[in-house]
């Protein structure tokens, strides 16, 4: 089978059979992962590195369990190395069979061990993008095209190892690819605002998301602020995910921590780096460390918010007060 | 690390130093993470005040007052930018001729400057089991097919240096031969120099090839050739790059 | 127009009336300047409140409290709506699929549904001087191909249904051979419905031919056929439509 | 030639060669139009039919006098009238050879008779194109793409008169239009602010304003506002255009008066029934009253300041009160 989530065909369908009226769509955090994710889906995860990252979803999602997942990202940190990690010590419990990807470890933070103990085990199948690629491939899912064009990965050995094709512009002559779009089962996003019905507002970078809640058939969105649909779009122009775009809509302060949500929170250094650290026992042979960490922190909990209570208050202030230097306002 | 361990800058500051010395003032740099992202607010704070950053996740032209970022899609990247979107906009706004520069690292490059940031063992037969598997090419691809010019940082060291790379993740000038680039169908003219914890190297008009043209404090011609897994082109002057 | 003479209406305000009727509340509905503009704030400020108006020039969902616009780009459009970009994000998302009705006008119409706002005269021939020049498509191709279902309304006049137009501007059932949009590469299932100031009329399903199934105050099956340059199919019972 | 702007690679080389760096670009509007507008050019109007169209931009270059232009745009209204008309009553200053277009009228306001008297006499050569070709070809030209696949105009008659291209897909075999880039030569376009260095915010529908600017070799933008970077950028998710994407800023209130401006003024019905009127006494064979119109508002002014005096005072009050109807708010 050529498309990993749905065929253009398909995505279209999709959408045409779906209520896409203006309602309240606020769901748990577990009603939402159970209604809307799938074993075998391919899922669409947002954000970009340690920024955004749809965390209290991963947790979420490795909590429940799946079988057979693909995932497709940019650029991917935390939230990646969760659901990795969660396959490395239960394998049996929740597994990803595939990832389409541009990138996935840390930047300042260091490589992911995670990424490297699946790789280089062959336990998941790999196919390289660059990151205009995977974003452009979730753009051309959201335009209802098959394809867009694009000039990389030419000339890289990208090229031999996706399904992207090369044909000679009928206009120029001259060789440029063809990405196939990516059509998600589900996008997962969290983001600074919604309202219940769905619009978002994005703070700081967008990264890929509106692309990807625009070309998945279901998107599911964790807030830090809910809220009146008044309030939101009081600015209508800063809402980048129209409501039509989202299934459901989850009130989750912190949700993008220990990675950062812009206005919100910076980094947890000192978690990633922890995480980092047990990662590294376990590709190096040692998985208990991490086993640990999962049973304390994840299967350990019943929500989000028993992880986020893990953290004395001071430390989740001191993430809050860094980001207050970033974007400087009055409360 | 003898050469340089009675100075009191670390290869890894005066790699930051050479890489900021290289960028030009007024010009617009698409910034990669890691050394290119710390070279480039170097820069900026001393004679390069007018550089232009852009950065993958979206920002363009930030101040990067409130400090270093982590990451190119960092808060600190979108505080006080002229723009700010996403990942499309960064990379179309470079597939369109925006950017004067890249300014991308890499773990293994060629003569040519082809670089590669995805894996370590044979390609394609290792790919789905790689002996190292490195992050992948983030951006690198990107700015290496749609950038007009790119600048190269890495640690100088043999292993990383080599005839044939692993995996060619950001294309440089291909195989060298005249025109090749344009015949792949990317824009731009590829790499333009490459600094490393050892020296600054540029690519010789004719050939395409890699050539020394600066030796970092604490090296020489010598000392370089015998960190670089591939024969160097050397410049008729090579000349010391001055200690900050 | 004795026939509507002594009511207490005119055809202006009865097509607007069937207009607003057609559409079904909770749909999303890419809305055409003109007469589908005016029909639709009528649905949403009488039965159809939930009604979703996107705009082609950007805005999506706004409560158009503020009045009537006089386009589709209008300030009262981004009032209050849940998003605004440009014309190509209200394109793309509707290509996406998110639109369940385009509903959209024209000056010349045929049998299957293909509407003509472009020019009157001989096409390829008199393209460069035509007889008579009009606006061109604007979104009307753009509904055509891309909204699930279309909604066609326009004045009901003898001289403005005939069986092959000047130009076709936006593709209907095409020649209304089975597939034909599908085989054209069109996405959705074309004209559902044709609202005139005569009549409403949709598609016979095996033919794809324009079919009376209910007409307006005034009007009845022959004086609609006597107004309309091309053979109405009539459905089995047609019912008249019943006045504000 | 094929390519009635720039061709992609001239376009990306114009742009290399350019120095985009932060600096001040503030011109009178005589020296913009003077310095990047040249006879023969290919130029992008902006705005949506009577929205934000670049009135003020349109008189200059009437005065200026330009010979041969090739006018790009979706939908456009009055400021393509006065260009057209201007060609109309003075065909020996000012010409048009050609229009790429979607729609020329204006909507609840009625046809173009401008527009019916110059094509219905053939004076000018046509290239019909849908909204979203229009749009998605500036798109394409924005992106460094020689074309950019579409759906619309298949089935359509526009496919027989434009450069489109259909192809099967290569990865559903199923047609899709090819739509060539457009790079026009100039794009011109009015916005509510601008900073010196030429970003841009615009309220409303941003129509396909910053596509055109990062399309065009050259772009010049009046501004309702000329304000510090510092205050323009302090939202810069608003900023739709950057500074590097516009060559020429100049300060111009009322700048797309008659038609409207979001958040400062809404339509001079009146004024735009006024010059319709004399339009189709034009296309009727009586030119007189609209060679007066461009002589009394247009040749027989300086600057478009002249042309706002020529209102009364509280006549611009009234548009402006009635656009804070459209969207309240407090001083």
């Amino acid at each position: 089978m050529f498309w990993t989530g749905l065929s253009p065909d398909e995505a279209r369908k999709a959408l045409v059979r779906k209520d896409k009226s203006k309602r309240d769509k606020c769901l748990s955090l577990k009603e939402a992962v159970d209604t809307f994710i799938k074993d075998g889906d391919n899922v669409a995860i947002g954000g970009f590195v340690n920024i955004r990252q749809p965390i209290a979803i991963a947790h979420e999602m490795v909590r429940h369990g799946f079988r057979d997942l693909t995932l497709s990202f940019q650029s991917g940190g935390m939230a990646i190395d969760y659901l990795g990690g969660g396959m490395a010590v239960a394998p049996d419990h929740f597994s990803i069979k595939r990832v389409e990807m541009a990138y996935w470890a840390h930047e300042s933070f260091g490589l992911s061990s995670v990424f490297r103990y699946l790789a280089e085990n062959g336990l998941i199948e790999l196919e390289d993008w660059s990151n205009y690629n995977m974003s452009a491939r979730f753009k051309a899912g959201a335009m209802g095209l098959p394809f867009i064009p694009c000039r990389s990965p030419l000339g890289s050995d990208i090229l031999k190892q996706c399904r992207a094709k090369v044909m000679d512009c009928p206009f120029t002559g001259r060789p440029l690819v063809l990405l196939p779009a990516s059509n998600p089962d589900v996008a997962v996003i969290h983001v600074q605002a919604a309202d219940p019905y769905g619009n978002c507002i994005i703070r700081g970078t967008d990264a890929t998301c509106p692309e990807m809640a625009m070309a998945a058939a279901h998107t599911i969105v964790t807030c830090e602020q809910l809220v009146s649909h008044e309030l939101l779009t009081r600015t209508p122009k800063d809402v980048t995910i129209p409501f039509f775009a989202v299934d459901a809509v989850v009130h989750v302060p912190f949700g993008a921590y220990p990675s950062s949500c812009r206005r919100h929170y910076y980094f947890n250094k000192e978690h990633i780096a922890t995480f980092h650290a047990l990662a590294t026992r376990l590709q190096k042979g040692h998985p208990e460390g991490l086993k640990a960490y999962y049973e304390d922190y994840v299967f350990g909990v019943k929500e989000f918010g028993d992880f986020i209570d893990r953290f004395p208050v001071r430390k989740l202030l001191e993430e809050q007060l860094s980001e207050m230097e970033n974007f400087e306002r009055l409360a | 690390m003898q050469s340089t361990a009675e100075m009191e800058f670390t290869p890894q500051e005066m790699i930051v130093v050479a890489g900021a010395r290289i960028l030009e003032n007024n010009k617009v740099v698409f910034v990669g993470t890691g050394l290119p992202m710390i070279a480039t607010v170097l820069a900026i704070r001393t004679h390069a005040p007018g550089i232009i950053p852009v950065f993958e996740a979206g920002a363009v032209g930030p101040t990067l007052e409130s400090g270093l970022p982590f990451s190119v899609g960092d808060s600190r990247t979108s505080s006080r930018a002229s723009y700010t979107k996403g990942l499309n906009a960064a990379f179309e706004l470079t597939q369109r001729g925006f950017c004067d520069f890249g300014f991308v690292g890499g773990a293994e490059i060629d003569p040519f400057g082809n670089l590669n940031s995805t894996m370590m063992g044979t390609f394609p037969d290792d790919y789905q089991k790689p002996k190292v598997r490195l992050p992948g090419s983030g951006g690198a691809s990107d700015m290496a097919s749609s950038c007009e010019r790119t600048i190269l940082i890495m640690p100088h060291e043999r292993r990383r240096f080599n005839e044939t790379i692993s995996y060619v993740t950001s294309p440089g000038h291909l195989d060298g031969s005249p025109g090749a680039r344009e015949r792949a169908g990317l824009l731009g003219e590829g790499p333009y120099r490459v600094i490393t914890t050892r020296a600054v190297m540029d690519f010789d008009p004719d050939t395409r090839r890699m050539r020394l043209i600066h030796t970092l404090p604490g090296e020489t011609v010598e000392s370089v050739q015998a960190n670089t897994g591939f024969e160097l082109l050397v410049a008729p002057q090579v000349t010391p790059f001055d200690p900050p």
